[in-house]
Order: C-alpha cells, then sequence, then structure tokens
C-alpha cells in the first residue's frame, strides 16, 4: 500500500502527470502571452503538448561520435530528478513526502536538470555543445549564488527565531504569520527570486545557454525526437517547479485544504508570477551576452538577496 | 587478544615494509603476497574492533611492554584506540587495502616497484599508528614516518614532470610543519612533564590555559594545519597529489590529509579542550571556509585532471575543517561524515586519473577527450565520483555536505549579532563551493570523457580488471554511504563524535578509573542525528523511483536507432550525412573547447581573482615557504590576542 | 489513441530549419516576414529550428550552388524522419536568373525529393504560410504512411 | 644560563626559517631545514635541564629519592628528533642530486614547471 501511495505521488499528483500538465499549460500560457503581447495571435494553448507528442513520434539519432548511453540517459535523469523535486514542493498545505521537504535537497535536485543537459550536451561530442556547455554552466553558478541566499533568508524570516531549512515549516510559519510577501524586509529576496526564475529556466534574456541563432541551441544541437521532447518537457517542468517553489516561498499559508482545488490555484498563481517574470520580461529584453549574465546575477541579484538576508537577521 | 590488536595492525605494515624490502627484490609474487598480506591483515584486525568500540563503546587502552603509569604518572607509550580513532583507522585500512590493489597493475610498468611498496606501507603505517597513538611524541614520530614516506612516493616517478620540484617542496614546507609539531609537543610537555595524551588532557583541564599553552596549542595546530593541507599550506599538496602515482595520490588524499585532520581534531577537542572557546571555533570555520573557497576557485583554474582533483581534495578538507569548528555534535558528525566520504569519491576521482594515465598516457585536460568511447566503465565510474563529490543526491557527497550546511545554519541561529552573520556566509560559502564544485567536474568530463576523441587517443583500451575491482567498490561504497545515512551515523559517525566530546573515558581507560573525574567537569550529550528530515531518505519511494527510471531507459533505448559509437575517430572521419555531427554543413572535424576555456563567462570577470590565484601558486618553494611562516605567525599572534 | 495522438500533433507542430542555398535573400526576408505579426505563422505552431536535428520541415532557398551543394546534402540528410523538403521561391526550382552560370549546380530536385514547392520571385508571404501548411498535413500523412509500412 | 638556551634556540629557528623563505637556492634551504631542527633540538634539551642536576644514568638499584638530575625524557626525544633530522636532511639531498640532474640548476626560481 505504502508503495502503491508512494508510486502514485510520484507518477500523478504531483508529481509526473500533474507537473507535466501544469508546466506544459504555463509553457503554452507564455508562448501565448507573448505573442499577443506582440500583436500576434500565438500558438494555441496547447502548442507545447503538441511539440512535444509531435517529437516523441520522431525518429531519434544518436551521433556515431557520441558516448550512447549518457547520450541517451542525460534527459531520462533531468526529468526524474525534476520529478521528485516536483513532488517535494507543497502544494499549499499539502505535500506528499510528509511534509519532510529541505530546502538544500531541492537546491542540489535543481541543478541535476541542468548537470544533465550539460553531460548530454558534451555526450553528443558536438562543438557547439561545447559552446552550450560553457555558457550553460557559467549561467548556472551565476544564479545559484543568490538562489541560496534568498533560500537562507526565507529560511531565517520563517525560522522564528532560528533558522530552518524545511519547506514544510516555511509554509507552517506564513500559515501563522501571513505570506512572507507581506513582510518588507523579505520584497529584495522576492525581488532576487523573480530575476533567478527566468535564467533557472533558461528564458529569452538569459537563454545564452541555448541560443538557438548563435550556436544551434547548445547542449541540445544533436538532440532529435523522444530524447528531445523530454528535455522539453523538463524545462515545462521547471517552469512550473521554479514558479511553484516561489509561491511556496512567498505566499503560501492560505489554501482551501481541498487538495484538488488548491493544485488548480497554484497552477493559476504559479501562471501569474510566469508572466510577470519570465514572458514580460521575455517580450522585452534581448538576450544578454554571458560575461553580463555573470555579472548581473552576482552585483546586482545577489546583493538584492543579501540586503533581505541581513535584514530578516536584523528585524528577526 | 583485543588489545592487542591495534599494535598488530600498525606492525603488520611496518613488518611488511621490512619483509618487501629483503624479500620482495626479485620476485614480483611475493612482493604482492607480502603487501595483499599486510594490508588485508591490518583491515581485518581493524574490522575486529568495530564490535567492541563502535557498538560497545568501549575504548582500547595499551601500553607498550606492558608498562602501566606509575605513581599517576604515564611512563610507557600507550596507544588508544576510542571510536574517533578507529573510525579514521578504518578509513586508512580500508584506503590501503584498495589502493594495494590498484597498485598491483598501476605500478607494474615502473622500475623498482618493491621500493615503491616498502614505502607505500611505510606511509599506511605511519598514518595508522598516528590515529591510534596515545602519545603525543609518538604521533610526532609517526607524523614523520609519513611525511618522509610521502615525499619519497611523490618523487617515486622521478622521470614525471615535475614530480622531484613538487616532493623537494612538500619537504621544505612539510618539515616546517613538523617542527612545528616537535616545538609544540616540548612545549606541552614543560607544561605537564607528561607525554601521554590523556594526562596531558586532564592535567591542562586542570591548569587551566597558561600563555605557554597557547603558544604550544599554537604550534601544534599550525603543524597539523600544514598536515591536512588547509590554506595556505596548501600549495604543495597541490603539487604532491598531481606529480605522484595516483595511487598514492589516493592515498594522500584518502589518509594522509584526513591525518592531520585528526591530529587536529584530537587537539583542539581532546588535549587542549579548547572548543568552548568562541575564537578559536572563529579561527577554525574561518580557515576552513577560505580553504574551500581557494580550494574550488583554484581547480577552476586548472587543466591537468590531477592537479584539478588535488585542489578540490584541499576544497573538501575545508568542508571538514569547517565542520569542525562549529564544535557542536552535529558539526563533528557532519565533518567525520565528510571526511569519509571524502576518502571515498576522492579516492575513486584519483584511481580514475591513474586509468586514464595509465591508458591514455597523460591528464592534461586540453589534449584529451572523448574517452568514454574506449574507456566506458571508466567514465561511469567516474560520473559517480563526479556526482558524489558535487553533492549530487542520492550520492554521499549530498548526505555529508547537507549535515554540514545543518550544522552550519544552527550554529548562526544559535550565535548572536557579528557570529551568526559569519556563520550564515560560511553557509552560503558552502552551497557556492558545492556548485563550482560540479562546475569544475563538468569541465573534467567535458574535456576527458566526452566531447570528441583526438586521433591520438584511438588505440586506448580501458583499464585492466585489477584497475577496475577497486574502482567499482569505492564506487559502490560512494552510493551506499549516501543511501544509508541512517546506520552509518548511528554505528559510526555517533560514536565518534561522542568519543571527540566526552573524553572523561578516554582519559580513565589510560591512567585508571576516577583519574578523570578529578580533573574533569560534566559529559557532554551527543544529540541524536536525524536524517529523517532530510527529506528524500525514503527507501520506498527510491524503489519506486528507480523503477522508473529503469522503464524510461529501456524505452529511451529501445526507440532510438543510430550508428553505435564504438567507431575509430579516423572512421568517424568517414561517417558522413545522417550520423555525423551536426557542424553547420561542413564536414565535421575534430574542434573541441579546450578544457582551460570552458568557463570564460567567469574567469572573465573574475579575472583580477583568478590572477591572484596564479601568482599565489607560483611554484618558486620559497614563496610556499613564506605563506607557510606567516600564515603560521598570523595564527600565532591570533591566538595570543583572542585567547 | 496514443498514436492518434502522435500524427495529430505531428501536422500542428512543424517545426522549420532554412537553408540558404545560394539565395538572393529575398525569400529568405519573406519567410522571417511570414513569422512577424502581421502574417504570424507561429499561430499553426511553426517554429524556427536552431538546428536539423529540431527540424521537421526543411525550407532550401537559392539555386543550389557548386559551394553549397554539398553542405546541403549533408544537412538534409542529417534531418531525422518524418521530413518534408520545401523549395522557396523560383530558384531551387528552376535557377531562375542564375540558371547557366558556372556556379550553379541547381536546380534542387537533382538532388533530393522535393515534396513541396513554392513559388514565385519573391513568394508572397500568404503564398509561404499556404505552402508550409500543406507540408505539415504531409508531415502528418508520412508518419501514417510509414506506421503502415 | 638557561635563558641563553632558549634566546639561542629562537634565532637558530629564527634563522633557519629565514634561510628556508629568503635563500634561492636548493641547498641552502635543505640547510635551514636542519638548523631549524637544531634549533628545536636545542629548545627540547633546555626544556629537560635542571640547573645543577647530574646526568640521568643510573641502575634501579641506586636510585633513590634525595637524587638531582635533569629531566632524561627530553634527552630520549632529542635523540629521536636528531634521527629523524638526519634522515630527512639524506632525503632532501638525494632530491636535491635528482633536482640538479633534470632541471641543471639549483635555482628556486628556475625549478617551477608546476604552477598556476
Amino acid at each position: 500500500m505504502d508503495i502503491l501511495m508512494k508510486a502514485l505521488y510520484l507518477l500523478i499528483f504531483p508529481g509526473l502527470l500533474y507537473c507535466s500538465v501544469a508546466g506544459l499549460l504555463l509553457a503554452g500560457i507564455d508562448r501565448k502571452v507573448v505573442a499577443r503581447m506582440q500583436k500576434r495571435i500565438g500558438p494555441p494553448l496547447l502548442q507545447p503538448a503538441y511539440d512535444f507528442f509531435k517529437l516523441l513520434g520522431k525518429e531519434t539519432i544518436v551521433p556515431a561520435a557520441a558516448a550512447r548511453r549518457t547520450f541517451l540517459a542525460a534527459p531520462v535523469i533531468g526529468l526524474v530528478s525534476l520529478v521528485v523535486t516536483a513532488v517535494l514542493v507543497p502544494v499549499f498545505g499539502f505535500s506528499a513526502f510528509g511534509g519532510v521537504a529541505d530546502v538544500v535537497v531541492i537546491l542540489y535536485l535543481l541543478t541535476i536538470p541542468a548537470v544533465a543537459i550539460i553531460m548530454g550536451g558534451a555526450a553528443s561530442g558536438s562543438p557547439y555543445a561545447g559552446v552550450g556547455i560553457s555558457r550553460e554552466m557559467v549561467t548556472m553558478m551565476a544564479y545559484e549564488l543568490p538562489l541560496v541566499i534568498v533560500l537562507l533568508a526565507v529560511g531565517k524570516a520563517a525560522g522564528d527565531g532560528g533558522v530552518t531549512f524545511s519547506l514544510s515549516k516555511i509554509v507552517e510559519y506564513q500559515q501563522a504569520n501571513g505570506p512572507l510577501i507581506t513582510h518588507w524586509t523579505m520584497w529584495p529576496a522576492a525581488l532576487a527570486m523573480l530575476l533567478v526564475i527566468p535564467a533557472e529556466i533558461g528564458s529569452h534574456p538569459f537563454d545564452v545557454a541555448e541560443a538557438e541563432t548563435e550556436i544551434c541551441e547548445g547542449a541540445l544541437v544533436e538532440y532529435s525526437g523522444a530524447p528531445l521532447a523530454l528535455f522539453k518537457l523538463s524545462s515545462a517542468i521547471k517552469l512550473y517547479i521554479m514558479t511553484a517553489l516561489f509561491s511556496c516561498l512567498f505566499l503560501s499559508g492560505w489554501g482551501t485544504g481541498i487538495v484538488a482545488v488548491d493544485a488548480l490555484i497554484l497552477v493559476a498563481v504559479c501562471a501569474v508570477i510566469m508572466l510577470i517574470c519570465v514572458s514580460l520580461v521575455r517580450a522585452v529584453c534581448a538576450r544578454l551576452k554571458v560575461e553580463i549574465l555573470f555579472r548581473f546575477y552576482w552585483r546586482v541579484v545577489a546583493v538584492l538577496a543579501a540586503i533581505s538576508l541581513i535584514l530578516a537577521w536584523l528585524v528577526g | 587478544m583485543i588489545q592487542h590488536l591495534p599494535i598488530l595492525a600498525i606492525m603488520t605494515y611496518f613488518l611488511g615494509a621490512f619483509l618487501t624490502t629483503l624479500l620482495g627484490h626479485n620476485s614480483k609474487s611475493v612482493r604482492w603476497f607480502l603487501v595483499m598480506l599486510a594490508s588485508v591483515a591490518s583491515f581485518v584486525m581493524m574490522c575486529l574492533l568495530i564490535k567492541p568500540i563502535f557498538l560497545d563503546g568501549g575504548i582500547i587502552g595499551y601500553w607498550m611492554g606492558g608498562r602501566a603509569p606509575e605513581a599517576g604518572y604515564a611512563i610507557g607509550i600507550g596507544l588508544e584506540v576510542d571510536a574517533l580513532s578507529l573510525f579514521f583507522g578504518l578509513l586508512v585500512t580500508f584506503t590501503v587495502l584498495l589502493s594495494a590493489v590498484y597498485s598491483i597493475k598501476y605500478i607494474s610498468r615502473d622500475d623498482a616497484q618493491d621500493k615503491y611498496y616498502t614505502l607505500f606501507l611505510m606511509l599506511a603505517g605511519g598514518v595508522l599508528g598516528l590515529v591510534l597513538s596515545g602519545d603525543l611524541f609518538n604521533i610526532f614520530i609517526m607524523v614523520e614516518i609519513m611525511t618522509f614516506a610521502a615525499v619519497a612516493l611523490t618523487a617515486y616517478r622521478n622521470w614525471a614532470e615535475g614530480s622531484l620540484e613538487s616532493a623537494f617542496k612538500y619537504l621544505a614546507v612539510g618539515s616546517i610543519g613538523s617542527s612545528m609539531i616537535l616545538a609544540g609537543t616540548i612545549m606541552v610537555y614543560s607544561q605537564v612533564h607528561t607525554l601521554n595524551l590523556a594526562q596531558i588532557s586532564a592535567l591542562l583541564a586542570g591548569q587551566g590555559l597558561t600563555n605557554t599553552t597557547v603558544f604550544a596549542f599554537a604550534l601544534l595546530f599550525i603543524g597539523f594545519g600544514v598536515k591536512a593541507f588547509i590554506v595556505p599550506f596548501h600549495p604543495i599538496a597541490a603539487d604532491a597529489y598531481m606529480t605522484a602515482p595516483a595511487s598514492i595520490s589516493m592515498v594522500f588524499s584518502g589518509m594522509v590529509n584526513k591525518a592531520g585532520v585528526y591530529g587536529m581534531i584530537r587537539l583542539v577537542y581532546v588535549v587542549f579542550q579548547i572548543m568552548d572557546v568562541k575564537s578559536v571555533n572563529y579561527l577554525i570555520v574561518l580557515l576552513g571556509t577560505i580553504t574551500m573557497f581557494i580550494g574550488v576557485t583554484s581547480a577552476l583554474n586548472q587543466h591537468d585532471f590531477k592537479r584539478l582533483l588535488a585542489f578540490h581534495s584541499i576544497s573538501q578538507i575545508g568542508y571538514v575543517i569547517t565542520a569542525i569548528g562549529l564544535a557542536t555534535s552535529l558539526g563533528i558528525a557532519g565533518g567525520l561524515y565528510h571526511a569519509m566520504n571524502h576518502t571515498l569519491f576522492k579516492g575513486l576521482l584519483f584511481l580514475c586519473a591513474g586509468a586514464v594515465f595509465y591508458s591514455a598516457g597523460t591528464t592534461d585536460l586540453d589534449r584529451l577527450g572523448g574517452l568514454a568511447k574506449r574507456m566506458p566503465q571508466t567514465a561511469a565510474i567516474f560520473l559517480v565520483g563526479a556526482a558524489a563529490i558535487s553533492g549530487i543526491p542520492p550520492f554521499n557527497g549530498f548526505a555529508s555536505k547537507w549535515v554540514i550546511y545543518q550544522a552550519c545554519y544552527e550554529a548562526a541561529a544559535a550565535a548572536s549579532g557579528f557570529a551568526s552573520i559569519f556563520y550564515a556566509v560560511v553557509t552560503i560559502v558552502g552551497l557556492l563551493v558545492s556548485v563550482m564544485t560540479l562546475a569544475s567536474f563538468v569541465k573534467v568530463s567535458q574535456s576527458v570523457f566526452f566531447g570528441q576523441l583526438p586521433d591520438e587517443f584511438d588505440e586506448v583500451k580501458e583499464a585492466p580488471l585489477l584497475m577496475r575491482i577497486p574502482m567499482w567498490i569505492m564506487a559502490a561504497c560512494c552510493l551506499l554511504a549516501g543511501l544509508l545515512p541512517g546506520p552509518l551515523s548511528r554505528f559510526a559517525l555517533q560514536p565518534a563524535a561522542a568519543a571527540t566530546l566526552n573524553i572523561k573515558g578516554y582519559i580513565d581507560t589510560m591512567m585508571g578509573g576516577g583519574y578523570a573525574a578529578s580533573q574533569m567537569g560534566d559529559v557532554t550529550p551527543v544529540a541524536e542525528l536525524d536524517f529523517s528530515t532530510i527529506g528524500y531518505w525514503q527507501p520506498v519511494a527510491w524503489l519506486v523511483l528507480f523503477v522508473i527510471i529503469m522503464a524510461a531507459v529501456l524505452i529511451v533505448a529501445l526507440g532510438s536507432q543510430g550508428a553505435r559509437g564504438n567507431k575509430r575517430s579516423t572512421e568517424l572521419e568517414k561517417v558522413d550525412g545522417k550520423y555525423a555531427t551536426f557542424f553547420g554543413g561542413e564536414h565535421s572535424t575534430y574542434s573541441m573547447v579546450g578544457g582551460s576555456d570552458l568557463f570564460w563567462g567567469l574567469r572573465y570577470n573574475l579575472r583580477h581573482y583568478f590572477g591572484f590565484l596564479s601568482d599565489m601558486h607560483s611554484g618558486v618553494v620559497n614563496d610556499y615557504a613564506l605563506w607557510a611562516v606567516t600564515a603560521a605567525a598570523g595564527i600565532i599572534l591570533y591566538m595570543f590576542l583572542f585567547l | 489513441m496514443f498514436k492518434k495522438l502522435i500524427d495529430n500533433s505531428t501536422a500542428k507542430s512543424p517545426w522549420i530549419y532554412h537553408i540558404n542555398a545560394g539565395s538572393c535573400n529575398g525569400c529568405d526576408i519573406e519567410l522571417v516576414a511570414v513569422l512577424t505579426p502581421r502574417y504570424d505563422a507561429e499561430r499553426f505552431g511553426f517554429k524556427l529550428a536552431g538546428t536539423p536535428r529540431h527540424a521537421d520541415i526543411v525550407v532550401v532557398s537559392g539555386p543550389v550552388t557548386s559551394q553549397s551543394k554539398e553542405r546541403l546534402i549533408r544537412t538534409l540528410e542529417q534531418v531525422p524522419e518524418p521530413r518534408v523538403i520545401v523549395s522557396l521561391g523560383s530558384c531551387p526550382r528552376s535557377c531562375n536568373v542564375f540558371k547557366g552560370s558556372y556556379s550553379v549546380e541547381g536546380p534542387l530536385d537533382k538532388f533530393c525529393h522535393v515534396d513541396i514547392s513554392v513559388a514565385g520571385c519573391a513568394p508572397k508571404p500568404e503564398a509561404i504560410v499556404l505552402g508550409l501548411a500543406q507540408a505539415a498535413q504531409l508531415l502528418k500523412q508520412k508518419r501514417e504512411e510509414a506506421a503502415q509500412k | 644560563m638557561i635563558l641563553t638556551n632558549y634566546v639561542c634556540s629562537i634565532l637558530l629557528i629564527a634563522l633557519g626559517l629565514y634561510c628556508v623563505v629568503c635563500k634561492r637556492n636548493v641547498f641552502k634551504i635543505v640547510i635551514g631545514m636542519g638548523v631549524i631542527d637544531y634549533g628545536v633540538n636545542l629548545l627540547i634539551v633546555s626544556i629537560g635541564f635542571n640547573p645543577g642536576g647530574s646526568a640521568p644514568i643510573f641502575t634501579a638499584r641506586e636510585l633513590s629519592h634525595d637524587m638531582f638530575f635533569v629531566d632524561p625524557v627530553p634527552q630520549a626525544l632529542t635523540l629521536t628528533s636528531i634521527v629523524i633530522g638526519a634522515c630527512v636532511t639524506a632525503m632532501a639531498m638525494a632530491i636535491v642530486i635528482k633536482l640538479k640532474q633534470k632541471y641543471g640548476t639549483l635555482d628556486t626560481e628556475k625549478i617551477r614547471r608546476i604552477h598556476g
């Protein structure tokens, strides 16, 4: 029974099925909204799903120069780690694995998809992938520092004097004291987190790693068919997870108590967050250079987050 | 019988070393037999100690020649094995065993193998003697034996580029450290007129801190700092790890620097019991944090596989030191856990580097590439090691790092004012260092195992089975240590942490019951480590996940077609059309991003800092000595000012 | 059902890879114009892919020159099945004004099977959209045919 | 009188450190290492010294309570330490010979193939 429950969590809700649907939906909304911002009609809402299924039906080519096993295993590993992360992020009050979700675990799990892309790219043996890997890695180091500080700041603010690494404790604190976004000390951190999200999911101004016009999609250059579909699904799920993480860190503490309704509300909230930090930015910005991106995250975003951390210490 | 095991384990190594020189000169098989016998026997002896010490909580004291203390003074030389010593002893014997197996094939192309094995066993005996010893001067002697053997082994392949100079640097800076240990020892002796650790501990606790004690502590601390290769004593380590044979690099990072760490723990927690002094905590944590940061950033700068690993070794020791400096039971347990994990994964990575060197003849990241096609098992093992050291769940590096962050942040929460901000910054640096570790291992995997295969490595073959066996064992241990933190902490880490904090038993075992009671305060309780909060330690969930992964991999593998990757690269050149790499329409040729160029964006932004690092590791032995002396002076000054 | 889902998706999400085989850039500009707000080909799911591995539809413009011939053929081979090749403009169809030039080896159908051909110099965006939409349907057809085999 | 010993030993250690840090000749660095060792040895012996004490050479039968002699333990330590120091110097010399053969120089500024 326990196994069945766990399998249910991992595969249906809040695991694979739920987060895939939510992620693809969010990606669809994103594309539609950006199109509307540019006065276009835009693709149908389900376009990312169409893309995904189409790619499943395509031929999978493994280049002769590739390290075959790594090349094929990389997308699966990335997807699985994201599904695990999705299970660990609470849906308002509900968290699948008994409320023991931990911020550091999530932090580390979130690096795995990027690493999977990098490993896959490295295994493909393409020079474009080499450049892509380099950029992906630098991007990752750029946003990881602010992300770490944000998580610690939130942990401090929600720690009730101490510090907590537990997401469920953070949610409980917000249930008692209102969402953290209402605390003025957390505003810089929230802003920093909003800026981290587009880099984490590799959306437009920060998509140096997958710049399709410069380096032919970077690390994904040799992927086709089902593995590529898994990567696309991963990036959609990442969209959901990052926004859900934001809502969990700053906007949670309420909810109807009915899991199904909460899940729907969460997707709506995610969509709003995504509109603010992904779609809007994506529609108006041009792609940054990688060294500028790095400087931006370490000088601006990290400082924002650090301000919050210090404020949390002084006030809390 | 059981109390004779520690000395027997040490003597087995030394006897083995002696016999190897005597008998193993001509015959390969005799040599191997002796070495394997010595390493297996010692390992078994250490394993036999698990039950009385870890499980039953006993402490074994042993007086050489039966010279028990007379009139309350220790006159003999003692061995004392508590859980802490045994923990490190197990690490040492385990590393030696695997390294010995690995050496058989790895060293087979060199001459003077009997010398190699003699020095190897001497090194092993030195480190084991150090961790099991209960006598301060004996510790010094063991440190010297260890350094001596280590230097000789660094210079063993004197045909290799730079091995001689790195051996000399190691010797020069290492001997400064040894002299400090000796000077510190004698200063302690001048205060308490004994060399027995247990008695020193009891008497010093009664005396309180005097100027001489502080000076002695500073000297010993610096000495063990040099042996643990904390920054700024680290450049010698980077050189030595790089140029020594990989089997020895593994031993270096697996146990030689652990010996320094052990010395520090013994020193600050047991001998001087100084960890309730906040300024010592800050100093150790600060040194640890600097060590991990400088280690990892220097690693980002490297373009040699083994040198990169060497800097990571330094960086990971920084984690251990930081955790130990926190002086909480969680911190100590985390530090010990990470020390163990570091032995496992860094040993594994060094063995991978050795396998690459054995097969391809170089470890230059700018020249290598695409070896995963020729050495698939080594590549797989390397990925395990890289994931473990970067702290990717579910491997062991993650679990121990998690404990360390937790300890850091709890310390931050417990402290107030400046200290809490300091510990918070330490946590942030720790997490950042982890990401950078990941980055540099991405660099290694891209430029050694993946990417394109240069023509010159066409003929490369997989490493021999005898080299792969220890690698696989270590890889399995990495996974097991990550998946079973609960039993591990219950049966090994908690006893060791408890032994570190509760030294009454340690003193009483050696000096007779009740000796400590007159001098010591209360026993510090050790909190139960709770790994359940990590959140993913749910075996059932992992089982389900495993099934899902397998199914997914199967589906993907079945649905894919493509050319098999086992062609020669000259043949790959001929592969055209569909299965060729996309090259913008051109015929695909060899073209790779060089390993040292992979983090351009980062390096460009931090160019001044990286320039400073390059200058710091100038390669001139005077500079290294200057770093060491300056740091030593600084530490001594700090101790006098704040203690 | 799953198969049908994939079949339907195939028609709805055609990704384009564009090869310029010596074109004067007129057609290329028109192709980009198709993606602008006025014509917005993305509403049909069209997207420009950065690499032939991701592509479903390869759009070739220009009379195949001797410099581009080999590269063109190589790139076309690298596109995974099912794929549709669309020739854009008069040049790949007949070499247009470049016919007879010492450096032109075209037209395109000498080297590969052309599924859809959009004529014009340069073709109107409306024509391109129509051609691409047909190509998308063709993709689905090809997939179904492949499944029957 | 004993103070002279301490001062001398500290001086020796300082001199040795100076030698290791500042001298560019590998050979002199080895000498410096030796000098540090001797300084420490002097320190050890001095610490064990009791003014007016006799040499601690007795059989167990001769031993009585009113005897006054210097502490024998540091002397034993010194012996061990001297032996170790000799070994280390021998090792260092061996390496220096090899260095000279391989690099053709004893200048530390030139013996830096590994750096960065």
